[in-house]
Parts: structure tokens; C-alpha cells; sequence
């Protein structure tokens, strides 16, 4: 009989105090579908208040608090943390051939790190409540809001480590715990994009740690870094904030990017079109991200010739992108294509991702950008990358390794329905919310012109599929725990260390060592798929 | 004579994928509060060039001799890991305690003077927060100050991290087990640690006190 | 690192920290002066004590790198501030 | 108000609105050049190469260099095509024309404050001339707020303690809506305004019929006059301000400035920002007593003042 499988142990403390890294992140999993639903709850009442022009649902106030509560949680406590300690911890140390993560108890620390941040941060937004919105511009989170924004700052500034920790972690394993053979060039995809986000994740978060704390301590000893009656310069703060949260916003896409690469391969059972300039171009995402963090601010009051330089840059940016779709494209040709439920995930990813890349560049334009910036032009931009294609990417993952996590295999055709519904629901949603903006509707806007109500009203009708959608992976998924039947080792035939290992894997992942003698998506004939 | 039933942590197969693994997880580290304390130090030569009158009025202040005596003793405290390092490399625990602790109590004197540096500004009224009667009337002269005071304590938090693993360390290297494998990487990482704290010093102490005095 | 190397740095780090606090007294005016010789201090540490030397690629990489950023983000300082 | 159930396209108030709608729509079609080909190419390859249907799937290509170099190179020139057009109509829409309308623009949580040359005073509604260039020169009292008038296709944040700049030409008469589009707290939503356009005729009859008493330089007159301002700059020992409006001014310790509008403002509010060569530091500070508004009709008032006959004073 093979070695038990790591959900062997039972028992709380085999959970809370496990080292294994599939445990942790399966810890993570249930944590980041936690955080998921609580922004996704704010969500909801926010598309619910927008029905109607005037605010009658809730009061300014509540609406500005509900936005801020959607924002924060949504970006530092899912998207963040959603592909790479969930995915990333689980699926490094297989696909490189290694036992467990460089550092195990690190490891640990970082989830501990994670939740507890999270639920202060939760705790203080439900409590107090803050009204800043999660980009905390000064001196309005400064000297015009309550206490309650330092709480939030404690909070994010706990869980930036759990990022860091994370990161480091990655890196680590990654550069030293290959198995024999496997070099750079036969890494899968996944693993460089993986890598290349830990390096943004290790680089730039520290820059949001100091810069929350100046805000922290401008909000309690009125220090004056960002009070401009002392000499500060609020703008000084927005160069800080977006030198982390551009880079941030490509910690959320890079790994959906390498999980896309995984499904369109093994969909369409072929080595992927150009595997070096796809390798390369997470790379150069993650170089670049570091320089273009200007283009938020070019309405901001920052120097003309700087804003050149930005909206420059930030077309620079959008190359490795357009690489990364190319290629995907390309590989289907001549592929021997399946379409199973992760592929459809796949195919959302794509076109949602290329209108979000696409509109991107309308707002790097220098004159686009005087008109839509800080309007729902914007608000539907990051929303068709962050929602479009990060969570249509962790939902492909998710419904991709479910059968390797949890050993049991799951309903094609709800899967499926659960792609058509997020990629219809979707679109209806944040669409309308294009027009909205060229129209000239700001955004954070609680109550609005009734010109604009026809197009909020379609909006929030999306909305209710999009949430629809979301909610039913919950029971078919968890419901595949107990009537799914076993999952062989290798559902969808695919090539990767992953798939020649039994599902759900050993504590150890290899009974014996792995030498590593074939190319990364060896799908030629003669390539058996034997068990390790 | 390494112990046989010593064997590496467990994911890794042999003692120098280990060490490797720790060093490059440091060196990371290392760069993450490189990155901190560099967009600190930004920020403060922002300032140094948009209010150079201000920023003056506010260095004059300063207590750059006992600035000067801190730098000093961080320098020796990382002369003396080094060699500790170098200690350990020819298996003298004698030597390599001593200059543990003789780091470690530098780094208590560092912390002492910093302590007396902060008790002479907050009785001059310059700390923020106490600053009611402070002699600066620049507005930007008590924004500098209060630069310095965060750049200064959060590097003193470091220090303090810095002097509690050179304590922890000290004790776990009891006469025996000196030549376990895993004390002397750790002793490397904390080494490393120091001199990125004294790396810090050297960038922060012209910046925040010898530049336009 | 044999302990005659790390005091021959050692002294080399003694002397520019004397150099800059001279500086900072007799001559206020070149600030410059006094920046690199904290600069100088700062490499002395970053290749011998750190040990930069002995490490292979990923390490020297990762420093050059972070040199390079801290010169841009300079230039980018300098850029912002003069043209607003 | 809307005169028609949906609409789907802006208002175009301006030439510069007109211009940056065709650069949207040009960069939509490029776009649409590189984009459709993918899409196009997906369908087909699932079509086509679905498992099950026969097709020749031998001799896959791994990687293929010049189509690899082809949509790298291709993308990129394109945008940087029309990165040029967006740069120069930037540049356009950032320097002012010489004979533009000074207007001062004051924000406050939640509430605009516009103030006209001639003395007339508005909250939440602006008079324009048609046809004419309209210079705001704004500032906010406590958060960062930012005036955006959809119908120009422009916006510009309105900074604490610092001036920020928007011009504007509007072509056809009407009321256009304004909004606050920088997140401001509580009732930022609430924090409209109205553009209204006149014919130049129509202008003339708004401005006279509601003037005040007295014109902005006036006013700032009588505020010069009512802090003593003159006690110190008249006699000697205080920097003469005959002739200030742009002359460069040496600082003490050694640099020089130009006597923008910034410089009077800080040098009213934050008078020991930039002391002046061969004068004490002793003007006390007036950020308590003037607010914005009022400074704005000083340095209105300053910028008047002629050099006087006896030559330009050092």
C-alpha cells in the first residue's frame, strides 16, 4: 500500500500546527474563500445602493465605508495572498521535485501572520468603520477621518509580512530545492510566474510597510511627512503608496497568468508556442512593474515631462502582456483540444484579460486619462483584470488541482455552467460601467445623475449572476468531498511532476527521489506517463 | 568531529543546499529592509532638498558627538562579528564568545547613548508630541525633527533585534556544542543581520546629521 | 575572512568616518564629499563584511540590482522636484 | 434634463473635447487591429482542433522567432504612434494662453467657490464667456479635491496649500454639469457644481448686473490696507513690494526665486518658507486670519501693484 496521503492525520492540532506545505495551503484556501465572501458581501451592498440615483439604501457614510471595506479586504486579504500561498504553496515544491518549502515553519508563521491581520482588519472596518477608501490619500486619512484608519494600517501592515515571509519563501525553494535535472528552462510556467511574483512580493511590500507607518504616525503625532502646512507634500505620499500598488496589482495577475499557461497546455495536449518568451516576459512584467507607478497621478499635479516619461513606460509595460496572449493563442494551434471545465476558465481569463489590458492603455494615453481618470472608466479597467482575470484564473486553478488537492473529482457540467455564468455575469456587469464612465460618472459616487441610472440598473443585474456564479462552485465543489468519486493520478492527462505523483499526494510527495530527464510539456508519443 | 546523527533539516538533502538555502533567504531579507530603510532615507533627502533653510535650523540642533561615538561603536561591534565569524571558522569558542559578547554590549552602549541623545532632545522640547515650547520656529525645521526621531527609532528597534540574537546566540553556543552545523550558519545569518544594521547607521548618520551643518 | 583582512577594512572604515565628520566641521559647504565617503563605507561593508565577494551570482545580482534602483529612484527625485 | 432615455456618448463642449474623442476612437481601432486577429484565432484553432475531429496535427512548431519579434515590435510602434498624438494634445491642454479669463477656484469639503476678476463671487455655479480661454487658478482648504468637467474632457486636483492650473475654451453656450471627482469623505458625491456658458453678450449683462461694489483688486486693496501690511513693506524694513509680480527675488541663504503666484501666497501664509536676502525673519504668520479666498484677492492685489517711476528696486 503506498505511503498514506497527507490528509491522513486527523485532529485540530495536525491543522494548526501542521509544516507541511499542502497543508498550509489548504489552510490558506479556506481563509482566502473567507475574506472572498466577507468583500464580496460589501460588494453586493454596494450594487444594490447604486440601483437607484439617489442614496436611500445607505447613508454616505455607510457607502463610503463599504467601498473602503470591499477594497482593503479584497485586495490585501484575497487577491494577494489568493494564487500564490493557496496554489503556490501547494504546487512549488511538487512541480520542482522537492519534499516541502524551503522553510516550513516560516510557512506556518506567514498563514498565522495572514489571519490574524486579517480578522483586526475585519474587526476594525465592521467596528469603527473607515471612510479613506483602501488608497488612504492624505491629508485626508491624516487629519480628516477618525482613529479607526490606524487600526486598518496595523492590520495591513501585519499581513504585509505574511506577503514577504511568503515570497522569500518561494524564492528559496525555487532556487535551491530543484530536483536533479530540472533546469530553469524545464521549470513549468507556472513556477516562473510564481517566481517572478515573489520577487515584486519580496521587493515592494517593504515600501508599503514604512509607508503606512509614516501615515500612522502622521495620524497620531501630526509628524508632518505629508502635512503640507509643515513643509510635507501629500503627493510624496501618493509616490510611496502607488510605488507599492502598481507592483501589487501585478502580484494579482502574474500568477493567473501561470495558471493559464498550465491549462492551455494541458487542454490542448501541446508544449506551449515560444516557452522562453513566455518564461521571460513574467520576468519583465515584474521589472517594468517597478517603473510606472506615475500613471496613477497624472491628474495628481505632478510635472508634465514626468508624465511623459510614465505614459511611456507604462505602453513599455503592456509588451510582456501581449506576449503572454500571443503566445496562449498560438499554442492552440494544432493542439489535440479538450474542453473541459478549467479550460473554459482559461478561455474567460483570455478575452476578459485583453479588454482589461486594452482599456489599460486608453488610461495610459495622456489626454484618455484627464477624462477617465477617477471615474468608472477606471473602476471597470482594474475590475476586467483584478476580477475578470485574476479570480476567473484561481477558479481555473481551483477547479484544475481540486482532484489533486482533494483526491476526489468534481461535476464537469456544473463546471462548466460555472464558467459561462461568471463569463456572462461578468461582462454584464462591469461593461455598462465603460459608457458610465466616458460619460463622466465619477467614481465613489453614492448617489448620481439620474442620466446614469438605465446603465447602473444593467450593472446590477450582472452583479446578481456574477454572485450567483460565484456561490455554486461552493456546493458542487465541497459537495465533490463527499459524493465525488476517487480521482485517478492523472485526470486530465497532462505532463507535470504534479500528475505522476497519487492524488491526494503523500506527506513526503516522492516515495523515492526524482530525476528529472524530460522537457516541460513533453506530450510527444513516446513519453509514457508511468507512476514515479 | 561532526555528531553522525546529525542530519539536515528536512527538505534538504545535504548540509550545504541547507546552508545555501539560509543564506539566500538572509541575503532576501536583507533586501526587503534595504528597500524600507532606502525609501526612508528617500524621503528625508526629499526633504533635505526642498527646505534646505529649515532643514539647517534643525541639524544645528542635532548632538552630532554622540552621533559620531554610536557610528564609532556599530563599526567596532561589526569588526568584532566578523571576527567571531572568523573565530568560528577555526573552531576557537573562546574567542568567538568573547566577541559575541563584547558586539552584544557594544550594541547595549549604542542603544544607552541613543537613549541619552533622546532624553537631552525631549527636556530641548524638540521631540514631537512634547514640542510645546520648541525652539525651532521653521515649520519644515520640526518636520525634519520628527523624520529623524522615526528613521532613528525604527533603526534603534533594529538594533535592539540585533543585540537580543547576539544574547540568544551566545547561550545556545555552550562550550560543547559549538561545532554543531547548525549554530555556526546561524551565527553566519546573524552576523549578516548586524552588518546590514550597521550598513543602515553608516547611510543614515551623514544624512540625518553631518549634511549642512 | 582572516582577521587581518577584516581589520585592514576596519581601519578603512575608521578613516572615512573620520574624514566625514572633518568635512561636516571645516568645509559645511560640499555635502557631496561627505556622502561619498559614507557611500564608501557603505561598499567597504557591502562586499567585504557582508561578504558580497564570496557569494556567487543571485546574490551580486540582487545588489546590483538594488544599487541601480536607489540611483534611479535619485534621478527620478531630482526630475520630479526640478520640473514641477 | 434627459431629453433622450439613453445616452452613450458625452456632450462635446470644446474643440479640445472633439479632438480627444478622436483620439479614443482612433486608439479603439487600432487597438481592435491587434486584438480581433486573437479572438478570431481562438475560435478557429477550438474549432478546427477539438479532440475527436481529424485534422493534420503533425510537425508543431515549439517556437517561431520573427513571428515572436513581429507582435512584439508591431503593438508597439502602433501605440507609440498615438502616444505622440495623447502627449501633444497633453501638452496642449497644460499651458494656458496668455490673454486667458483669470477665475480663482476655492474647494472646501464639499462645496465649490469660484471668484471673478470683476469682484462677482459664486458657490457651486460658474459663468463663462463662449469662445473665450477661461484660466482657473485653484486651491482646496483641508483635502485634496479635483474639478472635472466631463463635457471638456478635463480634470485637475486641487491640492492643499499649493496652486494647480486647468484651462479651458468652451465653444457652444449651455449648462453642462461639474463634479468632484477626487474622493473627498463624507459628501463627496454631494460636491457638484454647474457650468454654465454664455454667449459674450449674455456675459457682459451677467457680470453687471450682478458686481459686486468693488473688483478683486479693490477688495485686496482694503484687506492690504486693514492688516497693516503697509506699516512694514512701505517703510523700509520689509521687502518693497512695488513692481513684485515676477521678479526674481534673492533668498537668504543664496538661492533665487521667481515671484510667481505661489511665492506670494506662501509668503503670506508661510512667510519663513523663503526669507529674503537682508531682512529679518519677524512676519508673523496670517493662516489663521485669511482663508483662501482671501488670499487669493491679495496676491490679485499684489500682481497689480506697478513698478515704481523711481527705477525697479532691488
Amino acid at each position: 500500500m503506498s505511503a498514506p496521503s497527507y490528509l491522513h492525520q486527523q485532529g485540530l492540532l495536525s491543522w494548526f500546527l501542521t509544516l507541511d506545505h499542502k497543508r498550509i495551503a489548504v489552510l490558506y484556501m479556506v481563509t482566502v474563500t473567507f475574506f472572498f465572501f466577507a468583500g464580496g458581501l460589501a460588494a453586493t451592498l454596494i450594487r444594490i445602493e447604486l440601483v437607484t440615483p439617489q442614496g436611500d439604501l445607505l447613508t454616505a457614510d455607510g457607502y463610503n465605508r463599504a467601498f473602503t471595506l470591499h477594497g482593503v479586504i479584497m485586495v490585501w486579504f484575497f487577491l494577494i495572498p489568493s494564487i500564490p500561498s493557496v496554489f503556490g504553496n501547494f504546487l512549488v515544491p511538487i512541480m520542482i521535485g522537492a519534499r516541502d518549502m524551503a522553510f516550513p515553519r516560516l510557512n506556518l508563521f506567514s498563514w498565522y501572520l495572514l489571519l490574524g491581520g486579517g480578522l483586526f482588519t475585519l474587526l476594525a472596518l465592521l467596528l469603527g468603520g473607515v471612510d479613506t477608501g483602501w488608497t488612504f490619500y492624505t491629508p485626508l486619512s491624516t487629519m480628516f477621518s477618525n482613529g479607526h484608519v490606524v487600526a486598518v494600517i496595523c492590520g495591513v501592515f501585519i499581513a504585509g509580512f505574511s506577503s514577504i515571509f511568503t515570497g522569500i519563501n518561494i524564492i528559496v525553494t525555487v532556487h535551491t530545492l530543484r530536483a536533479p535535472g530540472m533546469t530553469w528552462m524545464r521549470l513549468p510556467l507556472f513556477i516562473w510566474a510564481i517566481y517572478a511574483t515573489s520577487i515584486i512580493l519580496v521587493l515592494a511590500t517593504p515600501v508599503l510597510a514604512i509607508t503606512l507607518l509614516l501615515v500612522a504616525a502622521e495620524h497620531l503625532f501630526n509628524v508632518g511627512v505629508f502635512d503640507p502646512r509643515l513643509g510635507g507634500d501629500p503627493l510624496l505620499f501618493q509616490h510611496l503608496f502607488w510605488f507599492y500598488s502598481h507592483p501589487a496589482v501585478y502580484i494579482m495577475i502574474l500568477p493567473a497568468m501561470g495558471v493559464v499557461s498550465e491549462l492551455i497546455t494541458a487542454a490542448g495536449h501541446k508544449r506551449i508556442f515560444g516557452y522562453r518568451f513566455v518564461a521571460w516576459s513574467s520576468v519583465a512584467i515584474a521589472v517594468i512593474g517597478f517603473l510606472v507607478w506615475g500613471h496613477h497621478m497624472f491628474v495628481a499635479g505632478q510635472s508634465m515631462y514626468a508624465s511623459l516619461v510614465f505614459s511611456l513606460l507604462s505602453f513599455l509595460v503592456s509588451i510582456p502582456s501581449a506576449i503572454k496572449a500571443y503566445n496562449w493563442s498560438a499554442t492552440l494551434y494544432k493542439s489535440d483540444l479538450t474542453l473541459h471545465a478549467p479550460f473554459l476558465f482559461a478561455l474567460t481569463f483570455i478575452g476578459l484579460f485583453i479588454i482589461g489590458g486594452v482599456t489599460g492603455l486608453f488610461l495610459a494615453l495622456l489626454a484618455a486619462d484627464l477624462h477617465a481618470h477617477d471615474t468608472y472608466f477606471v473602476v471597470a479597467h482594474f475590475h476586467y483584470i483584478m476580477v475578470g482575470a485574476a479570480v476567473a484564473g484561481y477558479f481555473g486553478a481551483l477547479h484544475f488541482w481540486w482532484p489533486k488537492i482533494t483526491g476526489r473529482l468534481y461535476s464537469q457540467l456544473w463546471g462548466k455552467i460555472t464558467a459561462v455564468l461568471v463569463f456572462c455575469g461578468f461582462n454584464l456587469t462591469f461593461f455598462p460601467q465603460f459608457l458610465l464612465g466616458y460619460l463622466g460618472m465619477p467614481r465613489r459616487y453614492h448617489a448620481y445623475d439620474p442620466d446614469f441610472q438605465f446603465l447602473n440598473v444593467l450593472s446590477s443585474a450582472g452583479a446578481s449572476i456574477l454572485a450567483l456564479a460565484y456561490v455554486l462552485p461552493f456546493f458542487y465543489l465541497l459537495g465533490s468531498l463527499r459524493w465525488g468519486e476517487r480521482a485517478p493520478m492523472n485526470p486530465w492527462e497532462a505532463a507535470g511532476l504534479e500528475w505522476r505523483v497519487p492524488s491526494p499526494p503523500p506527506l513526503h510527495n516522492f516515495e523515492e527521489p526524482v530525476t528529472v530527464d524530460f522537457e516541460a510539456y513533453d506530450y510527444s508519443p513516446e513519453a509514457r506517463r508511468d507512476p514515479v | 568531529m561532526i555528531r553522525s546523527d546529525e542530519k539536515p533539516a528536512e527538505p534538504f538533502v545535504a548540509w550545504a543546499q541547507q546552508r545555501e538555502a539560509a543564506r539566500l533567504g538572509i541575503w532576501l531579507f536583507l533586501a526587503t529592509e534595504a528597500m524600507m530603510f532606502g525609501s526612508l532615507i528617500m524621503v528625508a533627502w526629499l526633504y533635505r532638498l526642498q527646505h534646505p533653510d529649515g532643514v539647517a535650523e534643525a541639524v544645528a540642533g542635532l548632538h552630532w558627538q554622540l552621533a559620531t561615538a554610536n557610528t564609532f561603536m556599530l563599526l567596532t561591534s561589526s569588526l568584532l562579528m566578523t571576527l567571531a565569524l572568523a573565530a568560528s571558522e577555526q573552531g576557537n569558542a573562546l574567542r568567538l564568545r568573547r566577541c559575541l559578547l563584547g558586539a552584544a554590549l557594544l550594541g547595549v552602549l549604542f542603544l544607552a547613548c541613543k537613549g541619552v541623545e533622546y532624553g537631552l532632545e525631549y527636556r530641548e522640547g524638540l521631540l514631537p508630541g512634547f514640542a510645546e515650547d520648541s525652539p525651532l520656529h521653521l515649520p519644515s525645521a520640526h518636520l525634519f525633527m520628527n523624520l529623524y526621531f522615526i528613521a532613528t527609532a525604527l533603526h534603534a528597534v533594529h538594533v535592539l533585534v540585533a543585540v537580543g540574537l547576539g544574547l540568544w546566540l551566545y547561550m545556545r553556543l555552550a562550550p560543547d556544542n559549538l561545532s554543531a552545523r547548525g549554530t555556526r550558519t546561524r551565527l553566519e545569518m546573524v552576523t549578516l543581520y548586524w552588518h546590514l544594521v550597521d550598513g543602515i547607521w553608516i547611510l543614515l548618520f551623514p544624512t540625518l546629521y553631518l549634511v549642512g551643518r | 575572512m582572516s582577521t587581518a583582512n577584516a581589520l585592514k577594512v576596519y581601519v578603512g572604515l575608521l578613516l572615512l568616518l573620520a574624514v566625514e565628520v572633518l568635512v561636516a566641521l571645516f568645509w559645511p559647504r560640499n555635502s557631496s564629499l561627505i556622502m561619498l565617503a559614507a557611500a564608501g563605507q557603505f561598499l567597504l561593508l557591502l562586499i567585504f563584511y557582508l561578504g558580497l565577494y564570496r557569494h556567487q551570482g543571485w546574490v551580486r545580482l540582487f545588489g546590483c540590482l538594488y544599487l541601480l534602483w536607489l540611483l534611479m529612484m535619485m534621478v527620478f527625485i531630482l526630475g520630479e522636484t526640478a520640473t514641477r | 434634463m434627459n431629453e433622450h432615455f439613453l445616452r452613450l456618448w458625452p456632450v462635446q463642449g470644446s474643440d479640445y473635447a472633439v479632438s480627444v474623442d478622436w483620439l479614443v476612437i482612433g486608439f479603439t481601432g487600432m487597438m481592435a487591429l491587434f486584438v480581433v486577429p486573437v479572438f478570431v484565432a481562438l475560435w478557429m484553432f477550438i474549432w478546427r482542433y477539438r479532440r475527436g475531429r481529424e485534422a493534420n496535427r503533425d510537425h508543431r512548431a515549439q517556437s517561431n522567432l520573427p513571428i515572436e519579434l513581429a507582435w512584439i515590435i508591431l503593438p508597439f510602434i502602433g501605440s507609440l504612434v498615438i502616444f505622440l498624438f495623447s502627449a501633444r494634445l497633453f501638452f496642449f491642454a497644460r499651458t494656458p494662453p496668455a490673454d486667458a479669463l483669470e477665475i480663482q477656484v476655492t474647494a472646501r469639503q464639499w462645496m465649490w467657490k469660484f471668484q471673478h476678476q470683476g469682484g462677482q463671487r459664486e458657490i457651486n455655479t460658474l459663468h463663462v464667456p463662449a469662445r473665450r480661454p477661461v484660466k482657473l487658478t485653484m486651491i482646496s482648504e483641508d483635502v485634496i479635491h479635483s474639478l472635472f468637467f466631463p463635457s471638456l474632457r478635463i480634470k485637475q486636483d486641487v491640492l492643499p496649500q499649493r496652486y494647480s492650473m486647468l484651462w479651458f475654451q468652451a465653444e457652444h453656450s449651455g449648462t453642462y454639469q461639474v463634479y468632484c471627482a477626487e474622493y473627498c469623505g463624507t459628501d463627496h458625491a454631494a460636491m457638484l457644481a454647474r457650468l454654465v456658458v454664455l454667449d459674450p453678450g449674455d456675459y457682459q449683462h451677467w457680470l453687471q448686473d450682478n458686481g459686486s461694489a468693488a473688483d478683486l483688486i479693490s477688495q485686496g486693496e482694503t484687506l492690504y490696507r486693514q492688516y497693516g501690511c503697509g506699516s512694514c513693506h512701505d517703510s523700509g524694513n520689509a521687502p518693497p513690494l512695488a513692481g513684485v509680480f515676477n521678479r526674481t527675488v534673492r533668498l537668504a541663504d543664496g538661492g533665487q526665486v521667481v515671484a510667481d503666484d505661489a511665492y506670494l501666497r506662501d509668503s503670506i501664509v508661510l512667510p519663513q518658507k523663503h526669507l529674503v536676502t537682508g531682512y529679518l525673519p519677524i512676519m508673523p504668520t496670517y493662516s489663521n486670519l485669511l482663508d483662501e479666498e482671501a488670499v487669493q484677492r491679495l496676491v490679485a492685489y499684489l500682481r497689480s501693484l506697478p513698478a515704481t517711476a523711481s527705477g525697479d528696486p532691488k
